[in-house]
């Protein structure tokens, strides 16, 4: 069953992309990377990443996108309820990381803002590349900034900071860094994850598949050949798990089952 | 030594611990990982003639008692999948196609489709809770029943047909005496119950399909029950026990009751697919400290007096 | 404030929690015992015409997600008991006599004799699943239904004559139709789901009647489901939910769902008869958190959309 | 569902008396005076009281009786399986009394046993009066004596003892305590709790009555007319609650609910 949670600010990060404060009944004690399932009564549920939690304060980022998320920037306001379970999958592995890369994309940014702040505050350093399409979709670069991560940000038409890719800002700089995460389009995560592995460093990436069940059962959201489920084996992956799966970057199940090219189900 | 290899309906299992159908049976990948699980069997999602999308999100549900989903029946269809099976290399343990539909014709179609070397048996839907037409409705025609078991059973080239039952009949021993005498080799029980799960804050249904199928351990004495009952009318057929397996103790229980194998299915939420193994091992150490030298010995002794 | 007044088919109760059939109901004393425990309402044990002993130990089992019980409709017969209900002075809580049999005449003996002024309507068990004719057999076959419920309408004096029904039976609603077109006032859901448990160290089925009856959170979701469907086709009728319900959050499940009231049963195991008065507490908050004045407001509200 | 249990000895206490020491996984934690259901496959299922408890060990005195307990007598023997389930019921309330008097006939001197060692580990003073039929019927004298209780042996025809009933004995000797309790035939308990009342004292007894669910649902256990439940608010009463209850002393009922004279139950 899920839980209550009660909205308690609604921030307007960009176009199409809002933030919701949560305020929950008990702590979910999710980590960084991990997923929850967000029930609107009436509407629909949907796989949403944990932008922060603490102290029953949960934040989530949710990009409009089709039929439960443009019901919830339509008319979720400050009070009203929202459905939750979870928080499900697994998340970041971050212990012992001393100077991590985060590359993120439109909404991608989101978990990695979580990462972010649990970094920072055992001590270790976090820089993070963040790629929009343009300045009217840039968010969360205060938020980085705030808990002290290094921030760096382009757009593809250069109208907000760096003209060009987060993958080759982050191809530029990553020999400084010992861990890189990202989070983002999965085209731009396989260059990450390509580019990392081929210099040696150790990269995680959080992919999106069609969640159902979210617990593991149904298989709706799996990575083929391994059969590796992103609800629960994911949503975070070891980039060298990824690179032997054919689906990376490519393949994604639609709704009945049948593998479709990734370009058919991301609009 | 304690032996786990059971032959039902003709197929040789590694062990009695078959993956029940609708759990992840949809990828061949994921076929693969079940059985380095440790699965002794699989039976596959249910597959119908034509791809379904299945149901909108919510579908699943946890709850403290089990589980409640109406994910109805998304598949790939026939013709698909039965690619998806030819993917299939080096597999060792036998799969055997759940099939679905609401007539003859289109059971058959699937049949016809999955006919594949891989494929060692069918297992007839006739019980799905919350897909109108696909399921328990089969079960209250007999007549239907007997259709679709009798035209399965002709074009199954002397693979073993099952049939899969619902506890939402009273007299399930009736139905399982039309599918046997209509040609079926053995029975699966049970299906789940159907159920809905209320939110209070919500006041609404959770389900998007509002009706779904109650699994997990609220459901294993009622399962258990409807085997024993079986095996009470036919102890030399084939029974598969299915609803909420957690632990080898549970399949003990089913095998006391008359099953020859057993069905796992959402468990796998709760414990993943190391349950498989953790199970065998249960199981293998109670068979050797009651001294059972196999399933066979263990099956249906709870009937004697 | 919230009112927690119920009227029922014309019963008036002070709050929609009814002891279930079969609890406690079975002496005079404990039913004052259950008044002062602050329940709105009594379902009698199920009374026949002759007295019956039950079955043998072990009756009664705890399981994790429930119980099960074989009790065997142990009771002292009509003629005793309603000499029993004689002995209540100033008692002010509705009385619901539960009435079991296998034949219309065995129906009407058993109304006939407690046709007594504290008994304010009857209840219909048609639907126990452990003893042989006396319960789902009854919903199996319609004819005799329909004869038993209109053979007790006839002699019941104008009180409300209730139906409890069967989640064992697939198409409930038709079942829940020709109960209330043979003249039935409001329907009941749901009696125990047949189930049995099995122990693997005594290899034995554990109840000395081997099957019995399944209650508690197991069978929450599947009696929310039935009472969802009931109130989906005679959103008019009084409808009484119960199964399951061990806390306040449970009962307005049930009402969300399309209950006018609700009857506990085996949650007075777990937590004795303090149990009303704390979910008494619960739904009143409930309600004034959500600006409910009274149960008719929140009935059914589940299915609006 | 019930636990395991392995017979570890079984003693021939007296003639138609045994005494079994049970083998448990894990401590059922029992208190003086409460029950559990003993199940015996093919055979029945009967309530027999805590005798003793310790470290997984669980000691019962069963008196053959009919169906249960004939099979039990004649059956059960060292490794054999028992299967219990329990305990239930409310023991006897026992702390901070200094000076206790237990007054037991035939196999109720058992939970009176358990009910003394606890007095006396906790530094109080139990007097134990038994009483018996004949010599031939006499138990646990010894182990009375074993764990510090004075003990006081009465039998009708004087073949062991004092000739005399146990509650006339009892009388005698009741300025002495503070707390009575008392567990046997319920006409000796009669006896028993109308003269420590009429005395003053505090006094408990321990009742029998048909048990089937043993978890207070079914009823058959009641006591009217105040409907209590000696599955649930018993075995152990206090005397007090007891004087009131009509059919204490009087009354059981039987299995199909009438209630009938007690005689007639009890055999
Ligand atoms: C692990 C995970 C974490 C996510 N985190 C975030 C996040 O933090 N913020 C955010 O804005 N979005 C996130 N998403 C994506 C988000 O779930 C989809 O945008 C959302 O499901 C779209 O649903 P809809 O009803 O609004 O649109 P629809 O019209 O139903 O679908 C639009 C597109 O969304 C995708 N989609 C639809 N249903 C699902 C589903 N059940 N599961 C996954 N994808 C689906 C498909 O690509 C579909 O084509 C995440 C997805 C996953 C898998
Ligand atoms: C709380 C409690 C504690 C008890 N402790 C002990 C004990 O420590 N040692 C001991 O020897 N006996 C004890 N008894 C009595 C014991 O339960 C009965 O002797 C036993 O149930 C007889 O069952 P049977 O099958 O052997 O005989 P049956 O032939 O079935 O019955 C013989 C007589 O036993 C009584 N009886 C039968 N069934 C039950 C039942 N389900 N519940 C209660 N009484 C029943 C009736 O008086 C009946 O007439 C206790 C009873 C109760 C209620
Ligand atoms: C998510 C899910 C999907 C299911 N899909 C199917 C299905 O497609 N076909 C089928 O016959 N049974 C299906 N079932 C029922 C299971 O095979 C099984 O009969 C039932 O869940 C009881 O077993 P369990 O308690 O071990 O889960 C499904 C069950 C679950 C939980
Ligand atoms: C011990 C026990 C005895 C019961 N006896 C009866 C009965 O005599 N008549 C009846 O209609 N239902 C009987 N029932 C069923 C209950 O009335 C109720 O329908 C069922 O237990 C589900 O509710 P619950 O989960 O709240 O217990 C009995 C249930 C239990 C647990
Ligand atoms: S969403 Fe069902 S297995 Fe991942
Ligand atoms: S034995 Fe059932 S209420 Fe006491």
């Amino acid at each position: 069953m899920h839980r209550l949670s009660v909205v308690t600010r609604v921030e307007n990060l960009a176009e199409g992309i809002k933030s919701y404060w949560l305020a929950l009944d008990s702590d979910l004690n999710a980590e960084p990377g991990q997923f929850i399932m967000v029930w609107i009564p009436g509407v629909g549920e949907i796989p949403i990443a944990v932008a922060y939690e603490e102290n029953k304060k949960l934040r989530l980022v949710i990009a409009r996108r089709g039929k439960t998320s443009n019901y919830i920037h339509e008319n979720l306001v400050k009070g009203d309820r929202v459905f939750i379970r979870g928080p499900y999958g697994n998340g970041y592995i971050y212990s012992n990381v001393r100077r991590a890369l985060l590359v993120g994309g439109g909404y991608g940014a989101s978990s990695l803002l979580f990462l972010a702040s649990k970094l920072v505050n055992r001590g270790g350093k976090a820089t993070v590349i963040l790629g929009f399409r343009n300045k009217s979709k840039v968010i969360l670069v205060k938020d980085f900034t705030e808990i002290g991560a290094d921030v760096i940000v382009c757009t593809d038409d250069g109208s907000y900071g760096i003209k060009g890719l987060a993958s080759e800002v982050a191809e530029e700089i990553m020999d400084d860094f010992d861990a890189v995460y990202t989070c983002g389009p999965e085209i731009m995560m396989t260059k990450v994850v390509h580019y990392a592995l081929s210099k040696g460093r150790s990269v995680q990436a959080s992919l999106e598949r069609i969640i159902k069940c979210a617990s593991g059962v149904c298989g709706s959201c799996v990575l083929e050949p391994q059969g590796l489920l992103v609800c629960r084996d994911g949503p975070v992956f070891d980039g060298e798990i990824l690179i032997k799966t054919e689906d990376f970057g490519r393949y994604w199940l639609d709704k009945t089952g049948r593998r479709i090219d990734i370009s058919r189900l991301k609009n | 030594m304690a032996k786990l290899e059971v032959t039902v309906a003709g197929i040789k299992l590694r062990n009695p611990l078959i993956l029940a159908s609708g759990i992840l049976g949809i990828t061949s990948g994921l076929m693969v990982r079940v059985e380095r699980a440790g699965a002794g069997g699989i039976v596959t999602k249910t597959i119908t003639k034509k791809p379904r999308e299945g149901y909108d999100n919510p579908v699943f549900l946890e709850l403290d008692v089990g589980y409640i989903n109406a994910m109805g029946l998304p598949n790939p269809g026939a013709d698909y999948f039965a690619e998806e099976l030819r993917k299939l290399e080096n597999f060792h343990i036998p799969i055997i196609a759940s099939i679905g539909g609401s007539t003859p014709e289109e059971f058959t179609y699937v049949a016809n489709k999955l006919k594949i070397p891989l494929v060692k048996g069918f297992e007839i839907n006739a019980s799905c809770p919350h897909v109108s037409k696909h399921g328990v409705e089969i079960l209250s025609d007999r007549k239907l029943l007997s259709e679709i078991v009798s035209s399965v059973k002709s074009v199954s080239n002397n693979s073993p047909v099952f049939v899969k039952l619902s506890a939402m009949i009273n007299d399930v021993v009736k139905l399982g005496e039309i599918a046997l005498e209509s040609g079926a080799d053995g029975l699966v029980a049970i299906n789940t119950i159907r159920a809905m799960a209320i939110d209070i804050w919500a006041k609404k249904p959770v389900l998007s399909n509002i009706y779904g199928g109650l699994s997990g351990p609220a459901v294993k004495y009622v399962a258990q029950r409807v085997i024993y009952e079986l095996y009470n009318v036919f102890p030399d057929k084939p029974l598969i026990g299915v609803g909420g397996i957690e632990k080898w103790q549970d399949v003990v229980e089913f095998i006391l009751a008359g099953a020859s194998a057993v069905q796992l299915g959402s468990v796998i939420a709760k414990k993943g697919l190391t349950v498989f193994n953790e199970i065998i091992r249960g199981v293998k150490m109670y068979m050797e400290q009651e001294g059972f030298r196999n399933i066979e010995e263990m099956r249906g002794l709870a009937h004697r007096t």
